[in-house]
């Protein structure tokens, strides 16, 4: 999949949340291919302690509109200086970067995204593709309380939707691991995105289940397309490159303790 | 337009950009970007004689106006880069350069030796200068017999243009540059990255698995001129500058210095176009400035 | 609160923030922006046996994250320090230090031991360091043996507190460190200014007046924090860390590395009143990580 | 005078050129006392390239509106992001630095102020000083041509205003120092500020005519106030802080070869 490094237009910038931001570019010609679970490169501007891009996944792409989705949590000086982005300025992003998730497997398939905190950005794109492409998907997403579950509308008007909040504001109480849901219903495969306590969980219910699953990670990153080699992860075939072998794995790849 | 044709030692190099080992990959992971065959030289991935796993991550920590980096020389080992890597690079229209490490003057010598079988790779970089490996060259980099070995090793095994990668992490690069220069190199190209480290001051952790890595980025640019204009004074061989370089502004400060030809690093992870860009951009400040030749500022610094 | 008191060898400091020498005059210059005595210790402006003018003006360029300077020890000599200047000073009531340079080992005593004759000045820090003058001390502390040489020399003539300023421009700064050990020094302080240059290309010519100058401020960090791991490992004396500290986490990266106590330099023309900062973040960061003192982090780096 | 480290607000930012912005400045608190000639140390945020702060002159002082005006120049990536400052923003000044120009010596004294270029900016506040005081002031403004002379009304308003300009598009054809005033005039004393060959052929007509001429210097700065010894001017005395002893210097204290 060709790659572009290319100046977006920021065309709305809406606050979800006290620490989100999402932002909603666009482009004057079509937005390139890309797959859901691949992500972009950002470079942010007027920002003295940031000097290397940021890696942020693509969180929706709306062909209609011609826009690409960033969702972003406000860390460090990198992501509150993107908060900070005007309608009509400029973003440049290298991208699309990664594998992406796994394309539909079987007709009618039935697939548990599973996302936590700001993890769950790419699941959005990946719901509506498994969707529209034949597959069923059920979203479960983790939140520490239910202010911090967002576009829960969006991920509704795709898919079915199961929550989990470590405080019971919204949904079940706990963590996702924890939801009646995984008990009651057996999945062909799960895709986890989140925290990496919360995927060693989901990928040992996996391993329980023998359910095949694949995580998203989030490896620190220089350059995002295998020229740095500074993003390895452990794996069965020794270290490979999150940003080009990944960032979503089939957990019997990698090294970890499941 | 100004030419910009430039000669290191044995090579004759469309431009004067290169790109500096390890953070260009084999130049294939940057086709979509640039055309590869507008950059003077590429020089590919540290290999080595063996496969090497490299260090455990993290491997990156990001600091002001840098990075560190403790990759620690992961490749596949100089028979897997002559079987499956040469002929997906060898049609490229430009000098492809391998950068080569080891652990012994034997072991640079035997892997050197692999690479001169192959007929499109014109020229070797030899990493002596590697901070991120116990046995990774920059033990030999750091003393001027230490050095010598090595490059006589090489020397006697190796034909064609042999570029010496030197390290700032020394008392006196000069004196490094001389012995290597003694000991036959054709070129010396520098700065390797400079010896650094981070802290996760909540974790009470190094920030790279191995505590220490190599400062690369525009922090260590006033260090690599400075090295530069020291080994022009030393030596008569060409000299190939980087550390830092982020434009043709950057470029043109090393030219001045004394390079003969520069190498981009650590910008491309910061935009993957820049070799290309930096390169026009020096023909154009030529333009502008009456230079028909990039070879008019060589060495021109007035001081 | 936590206790932010630190000992030096000799000395004891209300906390560990001090200044770095050349980079905050005599303390004085400062009086407007903060409580000189909130400050642990004031180390003044390099003084040497006689005046110098320094290095002809342009003495500053300013480079990614860091500056250049060739200041070049300017200075009225050390009769004038202590008839003119240390009594304006002496009553200021924290520690206050004189950096000491030279171009002999004789010169570093004489001037030395006309210090220790003044009651409120507790402790020299020795510059055999100075990257900015042909002999600025840079040629001392380059060497294990010169280093040696200038502190026995001083050691004789000086008996309080003697801490040696070490450069990073070597190959080996713990062995530079271990040599002064034995020769007496009471603590190190590292890093002075990393060697670098910049260039003005309209007009080709160095930006400093003597070409080459010191570099510091945040691009230097990682640098020197590596340096005080290495040095930490190989001495039993305290060490003084500095290099680009801007803030309180800054310097708490320092004290994990090892440091007992640190110095600010280049951020005080950033931003005049950051010394009291860095110490009250300090206090802050402790508290919030229930340390009840700041020795509770220092070297407590887990690697 | 007591020093500052302060955060002003940005109450006006005007573009009387291309090339420059007027930054008009206050505070909740009446602005401390300064002196015409002296200078303002300036942190510019957001400006990865900018790590020291820069120099600016005090271009006017108004009590009556408590504002502080920068007169800057774009020059580099620091002043350029200066012109980015909107309405309401934070500014960091350590203030008031230098000398400043000097005190009336004599009730009526005849001041030429000659100002070139963006050396225009402290002649404001100098001027409006010395009327105020008792003195004569009288402006001689130099610049390329007719769009490059700023605040000229403000100018007016103080003193005569003198003009030359390269092109001869306004006041006489040619450099300040060619101007027909200086030959039908004889002033007391003057002060210039300005480009350095403008500075020197001032200062060459002073001496000519045995006039005592004070000129304001734009050395490099690190710190701005007497610690970092950078800023030095070589003097009869020696090498001398032009921060803390100027930027306002006796030509006859400097080596110029004039
Ligand atoms: C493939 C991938 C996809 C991601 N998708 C998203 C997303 O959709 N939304 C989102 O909000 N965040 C995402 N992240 C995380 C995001 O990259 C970091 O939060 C961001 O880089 C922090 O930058 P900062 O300047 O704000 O913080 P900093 O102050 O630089 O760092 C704060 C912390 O962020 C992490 N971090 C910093 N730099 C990097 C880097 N280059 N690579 C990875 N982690 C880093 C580190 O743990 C660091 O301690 C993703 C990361 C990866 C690798
Ligand atoms: C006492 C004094 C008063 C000044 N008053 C004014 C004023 O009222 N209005 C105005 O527009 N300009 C004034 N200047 C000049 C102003 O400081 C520079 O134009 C500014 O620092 C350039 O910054 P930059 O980041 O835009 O450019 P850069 O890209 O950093 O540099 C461009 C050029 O500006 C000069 N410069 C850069 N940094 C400094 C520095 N720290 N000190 C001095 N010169 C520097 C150098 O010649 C450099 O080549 C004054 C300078 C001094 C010393
Ligand atoms: C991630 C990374 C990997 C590197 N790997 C190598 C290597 O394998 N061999 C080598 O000689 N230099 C290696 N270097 C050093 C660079 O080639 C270059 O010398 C250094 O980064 C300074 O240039 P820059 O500032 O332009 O990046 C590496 C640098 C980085 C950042
Ligand atoms: C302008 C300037 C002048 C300096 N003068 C001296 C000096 O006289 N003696 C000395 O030992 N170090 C001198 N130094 C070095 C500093 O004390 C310090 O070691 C160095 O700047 C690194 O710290 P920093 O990054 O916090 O500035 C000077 C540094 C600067 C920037
Ligand atoms: S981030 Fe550079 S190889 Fe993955
Ligand atoms: S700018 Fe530091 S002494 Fe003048």
């Amino acid at each position: 999949m060709k790659k572009y490094v290319k100046d977006l237009m920021v065309k709305a910038v809406e606050f979800p949340h006290d620490l989100y931001v999402l932002l909603k570019l666009t482009d004057s010609e079509p937005l390139p291919e890309s797959l859901p679970g691949q992500f972009v490169e950002v470079k942010v501007e007027n920002s003295p302690n940031t000097f290397l891009r940021r890696p942020i996944s693509i969180n929706y792409v709306d062909r209609e509109r011609n826009e690409l989705w960033l969702l972003i949590k406000k860390i460090g000086e990198g992501t509150h200086q993107l908060a900070q982005l005007k309608v009509g300025d400029k973003l440049n992003l290298v991208f699309p970067l990664g594998n992406g998730f796994s394309s539909v497997q079987k007709a009618g398939e039935k697939v548990l995204l599973v996302g936590g905190g700001v993890g769950v950005a790419p699941m959005l794109d990946y719901g509506k593709y498994l969707k529209e492409n034949g597959a069923q998907p059920v979203f479960l997403l983790g939140a520490r309380t239910k202010a911090d579950l967002l576009e829960q509308d969006l991920f509704k008007s795709v898919a079915p939707v199961y929550v989990t909040t470590e405080d019971g504001s919204e949904g079940e109480k706990g963590f996702v691991t924890q939801h009646s849901l995984l008990q009651a219903e057996k999945f062909d495969r799960i895709s986890v995105c989140g925290p990496k306590p919360m995927m060693v969980s989901v990928a040992r219910y996996a391993k329980a289940t023998s359910t095949p699953c694949e995580v998203s990670l989030e490896n620190m990153m220089a350059c995002g397309i295998g020229a740095c080699l500074c993003c390895v992860e452990k794996t069965v075939k020794g270290n490979v490159c999150v940003c080009t072998e990944g960032p979503v794995f089939d957990v019997n790849d990698l090294t970890w303790e499941v | 337009m100004a030419d910009l044709t430039t000669r290191i030692a044995g090579l004759t190099m469309k431009n004067p950009v290169m790109t500096a080992s390890g953070t260009f990959g084999y130049g294939v992971e940057f086709a979509d970007f640039v055309n590869l065959e507008e950059i003077g030289g590429i020089i590919v991935k540290g290999t080595t004689l063996n496969p090497r796993e490299g260090n455990d991550y993290p491997r990156m920590a990001e600091t002001a106006s840098g990075m560190l980096n403790c990759v620690g020389l992961q490749n596949k080992g100089v028979e897997y880069f002559c079987n499956h890597i040469y002929p997906e690079i060898k049609d490229i229209k430009t000098n492809m350069i391998v950068n080569v490490s080891g652990s012994s003057p034997e072991d640079y010598a035997a892997c050197a030796a692999r690479i001169d079988a192959l007929d499109n790779i014109p020229a070797i970089e030899l990493n002596i200068s590697c901070p991120n490996v116990k046995q990774g060259g920059m033990a030999f980099g750091v003393t001027a017999d230490g050095a010598a070995q090595v490059v006589k090793a090489v020397r006697e095994a190796y034909h064609k243009t042999l570029i010496v990668k030197l390290s700032p992490n020394v008392t006196s690069i000069a004196d490094i540059a001389r012995s290597v220069e003694d000991a036959g190199a054709d070129a010396v190209s520098l700065i390797n990255t400079l010896m650094g480290m981070a802290i996760d001051i909540e974790r009470r952790k190094p920030l790279l698995s191995i505590a220490t890595g190599g400062l690369s980025g525009p922090a260590v640019k006033p260090v690599a001129i400075r090295c530069v204009w020291q080994v022009v004074k030393a030596v008569s061989i060409p000299i190939v500058g980087l550390g830092g370089i982020m434009n043709a502004h950057d470029a043109i400060e090393f030219f001045l210095a004394g390079a003969s030809a520069i190498e981009i690093g650590t910008a491309n992870f910061v935009d993957p176009a820049v070799t290309v860009k930096v390169a026009n951009g020096i023909s154009e400040w030529l333009d502008q400035h009456g230079c028909a030749s990039v070879n008019d500022i060589i060495g021109q610094l007035d001081a």
